[in-house]
C-alpha cells in the first residue's frame, strides 16, 4: 500500500505540468471551475492541441491514435489538467462512441471515424432518450425499417446534448417490431445533414444552449451505417457501462476547480473588516466541502488503482457517479452563497457588467441539478448498486 | 389563538389565485417575462385597480391598513403563481419605512395607485446583509443633506422612480445608532443605477452615489429600528410567498408522478419516490408553520419579531430550495426545462433564499438574540 | 389569524405556572431533559399530585375523571410543565387503553379501571408487538381461545415497556383462526399477576430497564375481560390513532426542555477562555436546533387549533411524530456533544461520581434511536402520509 | 500507487479476523466484557503472543516496526469483530511518543510482552482536544520534575500501569512551545486516578495531579510535534477501527433485511430500505476510502499528514455514525437490544468519534491547515 508515484509516473508528470503551464487562456476559468462547458470553438481547439502533442485520446489504446496510458498516468493527467483550469475534454465520441466503434466496427468504420474523432473534426451526439424513454430507456420507440440498402428512420429522441453543434449522432432504434423491449434495437451512426433529421432546441433553467429535441422523419441512412450486429444494439451498452466509470472518475477529478472558484470568491468578499472564508461558519462549510472531494477522488484512485490490476471494481463506477453528482450541485451552491448580494445580478440590463464570477457560478449551479438526472439518475443508480452490489 | 383565515381574508386569497390562473398561467410565463415595461406597468396597473397595492399601507397614509395576515393572504398567492412583481419591495417594504412620515406622504399615495415604483438601498457590499453595516455616508450642508457611498444590492430596484437608502450621519461603520434614511429620485445628479435581472426574472439594481441630494425620512440619527422592523415585515411576506410557491410545486410533482410511467408503471408507485414527495409536504407544513410563526410575531416587541422572523427566514429557505431541488428532480429531464413551471419554482426559492440575507445569515441572527 | 391567548386562558396559564412553581425535584432535571422517563415511584407522585389538583387527565372528559380541557388548554398545560421541567406523564393507560375503556367499555370496566389509571394505581401496559409482527402487527400469532367463561390465552408479545411495574396489559390476541390478518383479532385486558404470563427483560443498549418480551403459557382470564366486541380489537385502534397525535404533539412540547439542557451544558464547558456556546459553530447548531423545534412546535398549535375547530387535521400527527423523533434524536446528539470528553465517561468505575449530566444525556441519545422505530417506525409513517395524504 | 495489501499484511489481516471470530464472537460479547481484569489480562496476553503488541514497536525499540499499513490491517479486524481492548492507546500511540526514547525503553520492552499497559493523558478540560492548550505545569526541582494539573480524559487509561501525560514547562497555556512529556507510575504518589465505563466497554481514566515526580521524555520543551504525530498514528489506526466496524454492522444489516419478513415479504424487497442499504455502503466505501488516504499520508510531512489525517477523521466519523445508526434503524425493535450486535457497533462508533476529538474539531482544524 502507498501512495506515491514511481520515478516514471513523477517524470510524466512533470511533462504534463509543463505541458498545460500558461496554456489555458485566463478567460476559461470560471466558466471551468462551475463545470459549465466551453464553446464548442474552444472545445476544438483544446482537442487539437492535445492531438498535436498525441493526447487527443487518454483512454483509447494506442493502435486507434489513443495514448495507450495506464490508469495512473490518465489520473496524473487529469489531476494536472484540473490544476491548471483546463477544461474536460468533450466526452460523447471520445468515451461513448468511439470505443463502440473501436471495439464493434468494421475496419472501415473504424478507419473513417475514429481519426475524425481525435481532431474533433466529427462532433458525436447520443441520440438515446426518448419523451416516453428516460430513466426506462429499453420503452425507445424510434424505428428503423429496412428498405434495400437504407435505414429508414421515424421517431422521436430528446435530451440530445449538443445536438446543434454535432456532425453524427449514434442512434438506438427498434429494427424489428416483433422483439420485446431490449431485443431487436439497433445501433445507427447518421449525419446530421442528412435530410428529414430536425433539430430543436430544448431551452433549459441555466440559460444556456446545450440539448435539443431531435425529429426523425424518414431520414434514410445507407445499412453500412449499421454498427456491429442487427438487433444487438442494447448489448453495445454494456461497453459503455464498464467505460462510464472513467467518464465519471475523470469529471471528479476535475472538483478541484470548483473548490478553487469558491475560495476566490470567499477570499474577495469580505463581511465587515473580515475576508469571508476567515469567518468560522464558511471556513467549515468550504472545509467539509474539500474533505468530501478528497474522498471522492480517492474513491476514484481505487478505481484506477483496480483497473491498474484489472479487479472488477464491482459499482464503484455508480457510488463515483452518485456523489460527484452531489458534491457537484453542493459546490457550485457553495460557491453562489460565497458570491453574496453579487448572485442576484444575472445578468446586466444596460451596458454595466455583472461580477467576474457571475453569471457563471450561477449557471453552474443550475446547470449541476441535472448530473443527478442524465447518465442514469441518482435513484436509478442507487438501484443498480443495490442489485449488483447487494443482491437485493 | 387561531391559524385561520377569516372569510374577508379567503376572499382576498381566492381572488389573488383567479388572477394568478388568469393572467401568470404558467405556459405563458416566458412570454410575459420577456414583455417589455409597458407590459410590466399594465400588470401593475391591473394590480392597482385590485386595490392590492394599497393593501399594505397603514390607514393613515392613505392606504388599507392591510396587517400582517392580510399581506399573507396576498402573498401565498403570489408565490402559487410565480407572479412576478415588485409587490413585497414597493408595496411592503416601502410603506413600512415611509409609515407617518411627511417626506414620504406623496410618494405613498402614488406607491398606491401604480404611478411610481419605490425600492430601498439598505445592503452593501462588506456589511454581510446586517442592515446596521452602514458605510454609505450622508452630510448636512447648507443646502440639505448630500450623500455619498454604494448600495451593492436594491431588491427591485431595476425599475424604481425613487430609492429609499440608508446612510450614516454619525458613528463609525458598525455602530447602530447614526443612521438615516434617505429619499431620493432615480434622476438625482450624482446618481449611478445599474439594473440587472436575476435567474427568477426579478430586476434588481446597484447603486453609486457621489454626492447625491437626498430627503430625510423621520430621525435621521436613529433611523435603524425602522430599518430593521420594515425589513422584517418584507421578510415575512416572502415568507409566505415562498410557502405558497412550494405548495404549487409540490402539487405539479405530485401529479407528475401520478401520470408519469416509466418500466410500465406510474413512478409514483415506487416507494422511494413516495417518501420523497411526503419529505416535500412535511417540509412544506414545517414552511407554512414558520411562516404563520414569523407573521404574528411581527406585532410583537422588537427581540421576539426579530427572532420569530430570523427563525422563519431560515427554515423557509431550507426547506424551500428542498422542494424546489426534488420537484426538479422527480420531474427527470423535463424538470429543467424552461416549459415546464417547476424550474422556475426552484429559481424562485433560490432567489427568496438570498433576499435580505440567506438562512446563514439569519441563523447567526437568530442565536445572537436572547430567548 | 393570532397567536395571542385570551384573557381566559392567561388566566389559565397563571394558575398552572403557579402550581409547577418549585414543585419539581431539581434531581429530576436531567433525567427529564434528555427525554429519559423517571422511576416509576416519581411518576407515580407525579400522577398523584396532579390528581389531587383534578389535572390527572388533561385529555379526558369531565365525566371520567379528566379535565375536560380545550386543546388550547392543554397546550398551555404542557407548556408549562416543560418550562418547570416536569415530567410527561406516563401515557400507556391515560392515553392508549384509557380512551378505549371510556369509549367501548362496558359501564363494569369503566367503574373499575378509569379511576385507578387516574391515581396510576394501576400501571397499564401494552401487549401488541410480537416477534413476527413488529411493523405489520396483522401478523400477530398470539391466541385467545373460548374456554367456556374463559379466554385461554397463549403466545409471546415483545417490546412491552414497563411490564415489569405494570399491574395490567393489555393484549392484542386471536380469537378466530379462520379470520385473517386483521379481522379475527380481540382486545383483551389482564391482570399481570394471572398464572402462566411471564416477564422477560428484554436489555437494551441504553442500559435502561423498560422493556421486556412476556410470555403467555396458558393464561385464563375471565371472558368479562374482553374489551368491546369479540374480533373487533383491529378497529379499536384508530381510537387510538386519532388520540396518537395528541400523545406526539404533547412529547414535542417537552422538546423545549432538551434546549435547556444543551443550553446549560454548553454555557459551561469551555474552550479555552470561551464558553462553548460563545463559539460560531456551536451557536450555529443549537440555533438550527431551536428552529427546528419552533417549526414543530407550531405544528403542533395548528393541530391543536385543527382540533379546537374539529377540523381534520389529516396526517399532521404521523408527521409531528415523525419530526419529534428527527428532533429527539438530533437534540440528545447535540448534547452529547456539548459535554465533550465527559461524554466518554458513562459510568464510574470506583467511588467517584461522573459528571452531573452524565449519563443522562448519553443515555438520552442512545434512547432517542428507538423513537424512530416505535409507535409506528419512520419508514411506516412515510407510508402512512404517502397513502392518507397524497394517495400514492 | 497501491492500494492493495501485500501478502503479508493480508496473512496478517486473516489472523486477526480468525481470531476476532474465535474469541469475541458477537454472542459472547457481553460476557466478555463483564469478565473481570484477570480475563482481560488473558485475553490481552493472547494478543501478545500473536505478535500483534509489538507488532508498531519500532524495532530500534525492540519490536516488530510494522508501518501504518500493518497496523491498519490489524485495526480492521479489531473494527469487524469490536474487540475491545486498549490497542491503539497501548500499543500505537504510546509506542509513537516514546519511540527512540531512553525514559521509555524498559516500559515498551514490557508493552510488547503485555507485562505492562500504558496510556497517554494529553486532554484538558478547556483544550477544546487541542493538544497544544496545555495548562497542566511540570518544573523542574533538585530532585527533577515535579507535575501539578488535571487531564479530563485519558483513553484506555483505567487500568493503565503507567501513565505519559503533557505538561507545560513554558510559556502561556495556548503556546506551541514549552510543551513537554513525562512518564509516572499509577503508583506515583499525588496522582488521582478516577476510572470511567463508556458505552462501548472501553475503560477510561481522568487524572488530577498534585506534585507528582514525572520523568521526562526527550526534549521538555518541544515535545508538540511528537505528541501530534503520535496522535494523529493512533487516529488514523481508529480510523481502519471504524471502517472495519461499518462493513461488520453492513453486512449483518443486509443479512437480515434479505431474511426478515414483513407483510409476506423479506424486507429486503422494500425500495427504501434497499437505497438505505446502498447510502450505508456507499459510507462504508467512503469511509475506506479516507482511511486509507490518512493512513498512506501519515509519513509525509507534517501538514500533509495533519490534513489528510484530520479529513479522514471527519469523513470516516460522519459515515460511522450514519452506518451505525442506520443499522439499528433498518433492524428495528431488536437493532436496539443487547443480544444483537448491530447496536454494540453503533455505541463504538459514537465513541470513535469522540476519541482524540469529534469531527467538529477536526473539521476546524483541517480548514486551519492550508493545502
Amino acid at each position: 500500500m502507498n501512495l506515491d508515484f514511481d520515478a516514471a509516473d513523477l517524470a510524466f508528470q512533470s511533462e504534463v505540468r509543463e505541458f498545460f503551464a500558461g496554456g489555458i487562456p485566463d478567460g476559461w476559468r470560471s466558466k471551468v471551475r462551475s463545470g459549465l462547458r466551453l464553446e464548442p470553438e474552444d472545445l476544438i481547439y483544446y482537442q487539437r492541441r492535445l492531438n498535436d502533442r498525441g493526447w487527443g485520446a487518454p483512454t483509447w489504446p494506442k493502435e486507434y491514435g489513443g495514448t495507450g496510458w495506464t490508469p495512473t498516468q490518465q489520473y496524473i493527467f487529469w489531476s494536472e489538467a484540473a490544476r491548471a483550469d483546463a477544461p474536460a475534454q468533450f466526452h460523447q465520441g471520445l468515451e461513448l462512441i468511439g470505443p463502440i466503434i473501436f471495439t464493434y466496427g468494421t475496419p472501415e468504420q473504424k478507419a473513417c471515424y475514429l481519426p475524425r474523432i481525435l481532431t474533433l473534426e466529427d462532433w458525436w451526439c447520443q441520440g438515446y432518450s426518448e419523451p416516453g424513454a428516460g430513466s426506462d430507456l429499453a420503452a425507445l420507440r424510434t424505428r428503423a425499417d429496412r428498405d434495400g440498402e437504407h435505414y429508414v428512420i421515424n421517431g422521436q429522441k430528446m435530451w440530445t446534448s449538443y445536438a446543434h453543434v454535432a456532425s453524427h449522432v449514434f442512434v438506438l432504434a427498434r429494427t424489428s417490431q416483433e422483439a420485446k423491449r431490449q431485443q431487436g434495437i439497433s445501433l445507427i451512426l447518421v449525419d446530421m445533414n442528412t435530410p428529414g433529421l430536425r433539430v430543436q432546441k430544448i431551452p433549459t433553467m441555466d440559460e444556456k444552449y446545450h440539448t435539443n429535441e431531435l425529429f426523425f422523419d424518414d431520414v434514410r441512412v445507407p445499412v453500412g451505417n449499421l454498427l456491429g450486429e442487427e438487433g444487438r444494439g442494447w448489448g453495445y451498452g454494456k461497453v459503455l457501462l464498464d467505460r462510464e466509470r472513467m467518464v465519471s472518475a475523470a469529471t471528479a477529478i476535475f472538483l478541484t476547480q470548483t473548490v478553487r472558484g469558491i475560495r476566490d470568491a470567499a477570499t474577495w468578499r469580505r463581511i465587515g473588516n473580515m475576508p469571508l472564508i476567515e469567518t468560522p461558519g464558511f471556513a467549515a462549510k468550504l472545509a467539509q466541502y474539500e474533505i468530501e472531494v478528497i474522498a471522492l477522488q480517492t474513491m476514484v484512485l481505487r478505481l484506477m488503482d483496480d483497473a491498474a490490476r484489472g479487479a472488477d471494481s464491482g459499482p464503484r463506477g455508480s457510488m463515483v457517479k452518485l456523489r460527484w453528482s452531489q458534491l457537484t450541485q453542493a459546490g457550485t451552491a457553495l460557491w453562489v452563497e460565497a458570491l453574496g448580494p453579487e448572485a442576484a445580478h444575472f445578468a446586466a440590463l444596460g451596458d454595466t457588467g455583472a461580477s467576474a464570477d457571475m453569471p457563471y457560478a450561477m449557471q453552474g449551479a443550475l446547470y449541476a441539478r441535472v448530473t443527478s438526472i442524465y447518465g442514469g439518475s441518482s435513484e436509478i443508480q442507487h438501484n443498480i448498486i443495490a442489485r449488483r452490489a447487494l443482491g437485493l | 389563538m387561531d391559524f385561520s383565515y377569516s372569510d374577508e381574508q379567503q376572499m382576498l386569497r381566492d381572488s389573488v389565485d383567479r388572477y394568478g390562473a388568469e393572467k401568470w398561467a404558467a405556459s405563458d410565463r416566458l412570454k410575459i417575462l420577456a414583455a417589455g415595461p409597458e407590459a410590466a406597468r399594465r400588470r401593475w396597473g391591473e394590480m392597482a385597480d385590485l386595490g392590492w397595492l394599497m393593501l399594505p399601507i397603514a390607514e393613515a397614509d392613505g392606504g388599507l391598513g392591510g396587517g400582517p395576515a392580510e399581506v399573507m393572504a396576498v402573498m401565498e398567492g403570489i408565490g402559487r403563481h410565480l407572479i412576478t412583481v415588485p409587490y413585497v419591495s414597493c408595496c411592503v417594504l416601502v410603506p413600512a419605512l415611509l409609515a407617518g412620515s411627511e417626506a414620504g406622504a406623496e410618494l405613498l399615495a402614488r406607491v398606491a395607485t401604480g404611478e411610481a415604483l419605490a425600492a430601498a438601498g439598505l445592503i452593501e457590499a462588506d456589511g454581510g446583509y446586517d442592515l446596521h453595516r452602514v458605510a454609505t455616508r450622508a452630510e448636512r450642508g447648507p443646502e440639505g443633506w448630500r450623500l455619498w457611498g454604494a448600495k451593492a444590492h436594491v431588491e427591485d430596484g431595476a425599475d424604481a422612480d425613487w430609492f429609499l437608502v440608508s446612510a450614516r450621519t454619525a458613528g463609525a461603520t458598525d455602530e447602530r445608532d447614526g443612521i438615516g434614511l434617505f429619499l431620493l429620485p432615480r434622476a438625482a445628479d450624482g446618481l449611478t443605477v445599474d439594473a440587472f435581472r436575476a435567474i427568477d426574472g426579478h430586476r434588481h439594481a446597484r447603486l453609486t452615489l457621489e454626492n447625491v441630494a437626498g430627503l430625510p425620512v423621520g430621525d435621521a440619527e436613529s433611523a435603524l429600528p425602522v430599518i430593521e422592523a420594515a425589513v422584517d415585515r418584507a421578510i415575512a411576506a416572502q415568507l409566505a410567498e415562498a410557502v405558497g410557491s412550494m405548495e404549487a410545486a409540490s402539487v405539479a410533482t405530485l401529479d407528475y408522478i401520478r401520470t408519469r410511467e416509466q418500466f410500465g408503471v406510474a413512478i409514483g408507485s415506487f416507494q422511494v419516490l413516495q417518501h420523497r414527495m411526503v419529505d416535500m409536504i412535511v417540509a412544506g407544513e414545517e414552511a407554512r408553520s414558520m411562516a404563520y410563526h414569523a407573521t404574528l410575531n411581527l406585532q410583537r416587541d422588537a427581540a421576539e419579531r426579530a427572532r420569530a422572523v430570523a427563525a422563519g427566514k431560515v427554515r423557509v429557505s431550507e426547506s424551500g430550495i428542498y422542494v424546489g431541488q426534488q420537484a426538479v428532480q422527480l420531474h427527470g429531464g423535463v424538470g429543467i426545462s424552461e416549459e415546464l413551471i417547476v424550474s422556475h419554482h426552484l429559481r424562485r426559492q433560490m432567489m427568496l433564499n438570498l433576499a435580505f440575507g440567506p438562512a446563514e445569515h439569519h441563523r447567526a441572527r437568530f442565536a445572537a438574540i436572547p430567548a
